[in-house]
């Protein structure tokens, strides 16, 4: 069988269900492969991983992916399993913020590492500053790993994914209408996320990409799995999560609003989709994550041929 | 062996007679047993023993046999396991509060981080001398025991014997009335010796305190003492106490005189008899 | 390959020189004690230097010194203000209260032996517990800013500083004891004649570990939360955007800031405590 | 038995204040759910209690005290909350579950040893080195120091892909990164131990001509000993928290390291409080262990009186 | 002052007369400055010295006058600034490594982590006896200094005095030429030193060592000594070197001789005038 290293993005969790299904159903060994899964984590670049030969291929988000690009490391997508974005800010309703021109004179939290470039495409869209609070400016803050800082009202506003932080925001008692979030996709701002990458040079190897091929074809039918049988994909996570720290209710909810995501998408890559990331990264105001058009950031040759 | 207690009991009776002596220091019974890991060690056993006012009295024996320990016992340094000491009438440690000794230790046991004269100072800062009266003793002493132009140097740039001195010089620049000294001579030469005996016998008549003072050293011990304790150990007792019949008054060529070879020979009978008991 | 053996001519080259310069006549002077090291840190950063170039290895694993020199030279003013949040406002302070509070307790602790005996064990229990841990909580207690890295810091601190000075307040000898207790001293007269002039050595030891806890306390906490300014800040985004280069900047920051803050207190425990064997050398 | 005492006397205070402290850190958590739930709370919104100090807040809640100690994510947990949650994960769990803080602890430890005895080799070895070596001192010792100001959780992500990218992975990244932060205290203490020998000591060797290495045998490493152990100390409890330090880069999928984060990361305090005090035991136990081979050593070489 | 050039000149001749003198220890001209933080000073100045094979030479001298200074130097343990100094026509550093010298430190200095026995075979070990040899050295040298039956003891567990003991049979366990001992007897008292002596003019006696002895004792100097040294400090220099005229064999109540106390009284005025000097 042939060996392949997946770094993934961030801890074990039902974001990831499609190739934890794969792996448990045996889609993989079918297609001849024996494939690692890598957890990830706050104290993890996925692109530094593959950069360093760790990891075969690796899920990524696009801003990311293409600012290592413009940085010197050749990632190119070869698979896209998220049609649409899950990011979005989430605020309490009782400090009156009823839309983005509320914004300014606001704490808000924002993930960094490599996910702040949405954020500050659509702050730089709306004029609005993130150096200072003020009349045309919000605070932000480097948010940490959980909710705490909305629960704890240290910022008005949060990051959210719409699998996971927004459940735990109510998990922790607070109703939906006590809320208002701004998803990114609403805005116009969204930015395509939880693809598949690998190194450009790699590609040149038929045997790397037959490899990848199967990968792909089998991962997309993990994810077609995990969509339609929800609850079962959460228990394989569960299974697949070594920390013993996930719960069974929250799994099965991400799963849940997970497969609204992935749900359009048939693992190809959408060019308009990609475009559209593109335009919105190359906006992203005074400190841009990409400064020109990048060039091969993706292909479609492994997908058309595992999806043919 | 039993001249112990004879002398003892005659002793304060004899000088009765001259003039009313007052008892500085009396010990009854004392013992003291260090606990060890190996077992106890009995340091003092059965000690009597009384100091007055204006005696000098030295304790001789074989190392190991107590005489720091019972120094220590007077100083309130070291609590004592069995019997009664009583200093000034009170308890070692009520004496102690009222700043009643000073003490040379064996060693120089001097600050590292003071010079010599800030070391001699010490005692004056912390008994509230004001600072003139401080320079001043300390100018005095220093000169006592021949350290003037070294109060700026620090305790390890002297030899071993400057820095026993500078350890003299600090018990004696404040006024403590009963002052307790460790073999305070032992790593100073001849020469030296014979003018610190000569001055500390000077200030002892000039000032009248009582002293307690550690040797080897036989001729020292007859030649400074109004009384002569000889120690011997295992356990620490003492075998026999000596009332000099010297005068107060003592040039050092007293030394040659009869009555001081004779005290000298029993005294080293004393110690004699000491080391051929173990 | 020429450049990794070059690399490794650098390295003898180095060695040899400082060999010469260590055991030569003048080795004791203050111009050598500085030019060893200094060469010692130049030979590895030139056979960095050589072997990145050498082996072909990716900038985004680990740049050349020159790189990180050239982005470090035009990021002065970040870097400026990433120190300022980071160390001045967070681990300095930190260290200030900390050290302080440590100072404070050690005396209490010392007076009573009771609490020697029952905080002392659940002291090092605190001391034991993971910053890794202790950051997040104190993020969410004290908010984003330096004031929870302020207070990381004083919880990293505060034991090893406690348990040396406790020591050191214990270091006198029996003697030196005595000698106190013949003049009837007062508690507080012997505690600062004898028993502080004592400890000092080792609350020097203390200060000392410190002041490299002090600062990676800080950075590590800005993992954890964090405004948009601050080294720890500065370091995690990076990594995310593969600028190795100003994560090395960073680095290269904080072991300087790091370095002339050991220094400084090493400097000071030099004039104060002279007198001390290890000191007198 | 003494200390014990003590011990038991200060832990009792510390518990009491802890209890007492819960109050107003997790009174806000509590009025906002007891809002929810339709109770009457003084004020009445979330917004205006933001904005009022706590003990006011508490003050005019009284009844929602004893919730301060029972909340699912309080600020500040009880301590029977930790005790609790301490006593479902190691006890109540089989060993082997990925829920059982045994579990994750064997997981931290191995690498922690591993790393203690690659730091405390390499730092004796340096020790050594430096003692004997003019030049090793003056121009290793600087940068040792160095070393230790360099934010190791920004170089441990590092140390792993470069590891990684030369073949190394499992267990032998993590305990580098923990022989990393062990090495230091061992390099100082047994310098300053290997050093402590006084000059007579040293000048008696010499009129024997005893050669370096009979120097170090018979005198510097014996009188090192004590410094050994207390370096020693200090190391294993660096080492621990490397080894937590070095599982979040590699996926931190076991550890607990990985129980911390995420604990942290699903705002579990009372998981993250279990797993600290789980590390701090631990490094208690690896202590005290040390401890007690101290004190045999020390008796048997007759250095404890 | 001039008693030392002549004295030191017609020494070596009067010996060879006598037998032939073998030069162990040739100082000339020697100096030794250490320098400190408030200005240099001088331990040593111009000092000339011959010790002959078989010599016990005895240095005597107020405290600071450069006497353990001057011992290290013949042990190679200081380095002088000036002047020459052999040591069985080596340097001493190469008659170190030949292993030549005992050496007994002012102080005991033993190891904490070593008992009593341990301590005294140290030196064995490092030189290599076997394991035989050394366990009948112990026993033997511990015998000499009456310490038997202590050699299972750990040093803090023995009073000051059979620490010096045990240090004393340390540097006597092994076979060196030269035995350097610095106030080695200074802790004790007389009447363990008297014996002490007498067990080492035996010693010397059947070893035929050549013995470099540091004391502020005029009459153990007198005792022990084929030839004085007297010295006087800032800057420490030799004022006098007297050798003795007494016999080799020397029963203890040879100090009740007249020839014994002329000598003891040239010491001493040397002494004196080493003390106006400052
Ligand atoms: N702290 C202690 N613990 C145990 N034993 C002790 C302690 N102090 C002294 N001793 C023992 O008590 C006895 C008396 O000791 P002390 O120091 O009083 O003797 P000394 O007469 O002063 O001897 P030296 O002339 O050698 O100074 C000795 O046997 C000694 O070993
Ligand atoms: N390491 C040193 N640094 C500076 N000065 C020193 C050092 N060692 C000795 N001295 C000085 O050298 C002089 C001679 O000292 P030395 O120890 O030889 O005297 P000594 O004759 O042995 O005195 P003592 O009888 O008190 O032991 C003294 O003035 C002393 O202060
Ligand atoms: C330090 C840190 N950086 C980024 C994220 C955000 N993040 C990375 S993957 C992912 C998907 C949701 O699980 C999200 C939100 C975080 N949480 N913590
Ligand atoms: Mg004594
Ligand atoms: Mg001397």
């Amino acid at each position: 069988a042939d060996d392949v290293k997946l770094q993934l993005k961030w801890v074990t969790q039902a974001q990831f269900a499609g190739y934890y299904v794969a792996l448990d159903k045996g889609f993989y060994s079918e297609e001849d492969l024996d494939v690692t899964i890598l957890p990830g984590g706050p104290d993890i670049a996925p692109t530094q991983v593959i950069a360093g030969g760790g990891a075969d291929v690796t899920v990524e988000w696009m801003p990311a992916a293409l600012a290592a690009r413009e940085k010197g490391l050749p990632l190119v997508n070869i698979a896209q399993p998220y049609k649409s974005s899950g990011m979005q800010l989430t605020c309490w309703n009782d400090t009156g913020i009823a839309g983005p021109e509320d914004l300014p004179n606001r704490t808000l939290g924002v993930w960094f590492f490599g996910n702040e470039f949405p954020f500050m495409s659509w702050m730089s869209k709306l004029g609005i500053s993130t150096e200072a609070k003020g009349e045309m400016g919000v605070e932000v803050l480097k948010q940490g790993f959980n909710v705490d800082p909305l629960l704890q009202r240290q910022a008005d506003c949060i990051s959210t994914m719409t699998y996971n932080e927004y459940g735990q925001v109510l998990d922790a008692g607070v109703s939906p209408d006590e809320l208002i979030t701004f998803k990114y996709e609403d805005q116009g701002v969204a930015t395509l996320e939880d693809g598949l990458y690998v190194l450009e040079e790699n590609l040149d190897d038929p045997a790397f990409v037959d490899k990848m091929e199967r990968f792909v074809r089998a991962s997309m039918k993990g994810w077609k799995y995990a969509e339609s049988n929800p609850d079962e994909a959460a228990e394989i996570v569960l299974d697949n999560d070594a920390s013993g720290a996930q719960t069974e209710h929250h799994q099965q909810r991400m799963m849940r609003e997970v497969a609204k995501l992935t749900a359009g998408s048939n693992g190809a890559l959408d060019v308009a989709d990609y475009e559209r990331t593109v335009k919105t990264l190359l906006e992203g105001g005074s400190s841009p994550v990409i400064t020109k058009t990048p060039e091969g950031a993706w292909t479609h040759i492994i997908s058309d041929a595992a999806l043919k | 062996m039993n001249t112990q207690t004879t002398t003892q009991a005659d002793a304060p009776q004899a000088h009765a007679s001259e003039r009313a002596p007052e008892a500085v220091v009396e010990a009854k019974n004392l013992d003291l047993v260090f606990p060890t890991n190996d077992g106890p060690v009995q340091a003092l056993k059965d000690v009597n023993l009384t100091i007055n006012k204006g005696d000098f009295v030295s304790f001789i024996g074989p190392s190991g046999c107590g005489k720091t320990t019972f120094l220590r016992v007077m100083a309130a340094l070291e609590h004592p396991t069995g019997g009664s000491i009583t200093v000034n009438g009170m308890t070692p440690d009520e004496a102690r509060k009222q700043r009643a000794y000073g003490y040379v230790f064996q060693a120089a046991g001097l600050y590292p981080w003071r010079t010599i004269a800030k070391n001699i100072k010490l005692p004056l800062e912390i008994m509230g001398y004001s600072k003139a009266e401080q320079d001043k003793r300390v100018e005095q002493v220093m000169e006592l025991v021949e350290l003037s132009g070294f109060g700026g140097k620090y305790p390890w740039q002297l030899s071993g014997g400057m820095q026993q001195r500078a350890s003299i010089a600090r018990a004696l620049a404040f006024d403590a009335d009963i002052l307790l000294m460790d073999e305070p001579f032992g790593a100073l030469d001849e020469i030296v010796r014979d003018h610190l005996n000569e001055q500390l016998l000077k200030l002892w008549a000039r000032t009248n305190k009582t002293i307690g003072f550690v040797t080897h050293s036989i001729p020292e011990a007859v030649y400074l003492s109004t009384k002569i304790v000889v120690m011997s150990p295992r356990p620490g007792r003492i075998t026999d106490v000596i009332e000099s019949t010297l005068p107060r008054e003592r040039p050092l060529d007293i030394r040659d005189s009869q009555e001081f070879i004779d005290i000298a020979h029993r005294v080293r009978e004393g110690l004699r008899a000491g080391h051929g008991d173990d | 390959m020429t450049l990794v053996f070059l690399a490794v001519l650098v390295w003898c080259l180095g060695w040899w020189l400082n060999s010469r310069l260590a055991n030569g006549a003048s080795a004791d002077t203050r111009a050598v004690k500085l030019l060893v090291p200094m060469i010692f840190g130049v030979t590895v950063l030139l056979v960095w230097e050589l072997l990145v170039r050498g082996l072909a290895v990716s900038m985004v694993i680990l740049p050349a010194p020159s790189l990180i020199a050239e982005r470090f030279a035009a990021s002065l003013p970040i870097l400026w203000k990433d120190l300022a949040q980071t160390f001045l406002k967070g681990a300095l302070s930190g260290y200030i209260i900390g050290c302080g509070a440590a100072l404070l307790m050690a005396v209490a602790v010392d007076r009573s032996d009771f609490l020697r005996r029952g905080l002392l064990p659940v002291g090092n229990f605190v001391a034991a517990l993971p910053i890794v841990g202790t950051a997040p909580i104190l993020v969410m207690w004290f908010g984003f800013d330096w004031q929870s890295k302020a207070a990381v810091v004083v919880v990293m601190v505060f034991f090893p500083m406690l348990v040396n000075t406790v020591a050191g307040l214990r270091e006198t000898s029996a003697m030196q004891r005595d000698l106190m207790q013949t003049y009837a001293a007062s508690y507080w007269q012997s505690f600062f004649k004898l028993r502080l002039p004592a400890a000092l050595p080792f609350i020097f030891n203390g200060l000392k570990i410190s002041t490299t806890l002090a600062l990676v306390g800080a950075i590590v906490a800005e993992f954890f939360g964090s405004p948009t300014v601050g080294m720890g800040f500065r370091i995690s985004t990076s990594v995310g955007q593969l600028a190795l280069d100003m994560v090395w900047a960073e680095i290269v920051m904080a072991a300087l800031a790091g370095s002339f803050f050991y220094g400084a207190i090493a400097l000071i425990e030099k004039s104060l405590t002279f007198w001390h064997p290890s000191q007198r050398g | 038995m003494k200390t014990f005492l003590s011990v038991l006397t200060v832990l009792a205070a510390i518990v009491a204040f802890w209890y007492a402290a819960c109050v107003p850190m997790n009174i806000k958590g509590v009025l906002d759910t007891a809002e929810r739930g339709g109770a009457e709370v003084m004020p009445a919104t979330s917004k205006a209690r933001r904005d009022m100090g706590t003990f006011g807040l508490v003050a005019g809640n009284t009844f929602a005290i004893a919730q301060t100690w029972e909340q699912d994510r309080p600020r500040l947990p009880a301590p029977h909350q930790v005790v609790t949650e301490l006593w479902k994960t190691t006890v109540m769990k089989k060993l082997t579950s990925k829920r059982s803080l045994v579990y994750h602890a064997q997981v931290t430890l191995k690498a922690t040893l591993m790393g203690f005895v690659i730091g405390t080799g390499l730092g004796v070895l340096l020790a050594v080195g430096i003692v004997h070596s003019r030049v090793m001192d003056m121009s290793v010792m600087p940068w040792a120091i160095v070393s230790q100001t360099i934010p190791i959780i920004a170089l441990a992500p590092m140390i792993i892909v470069v590891l990684y990218s030369i073949g190394v992975q499992g267990i032998l990244p993590k305990a580098i990164i923990s022989a990393y932060l062990s090495f230091f205290p061992v390099v100082v203490g047994m310098v300053k131990g290997l050093r402590s020998p006084d000059a007579m000591q040293l000048d008696l060797l010499k009129t024997y001509s005893a050669n370096t290495s009979q120097g170090f045998w018979k005198l510097r490493l014996p009188s090192s000993m004590p410094y050994l152990f207390t370096s020693l100390k200090i190391g294993i409890a660096a080492s621990l928290l490397g080894a937590i330090v070095g599982e979040l880069p590699t996926g931190a999928v076991s550890g607990l390291g990985a129980r911390l984060l995420a604990g942290s990361y699903y705002g579990q305090t009372v998981q993250i409080w279990s797993a600290l005090f789980a590390a701090a035991i631990l490094a208690g136990l690896l202590v005290a262990l040390l401890e007690l081979i101290e004190k045999i050593v020390l008796k048997r070489m007759g250095m404890q009186q």
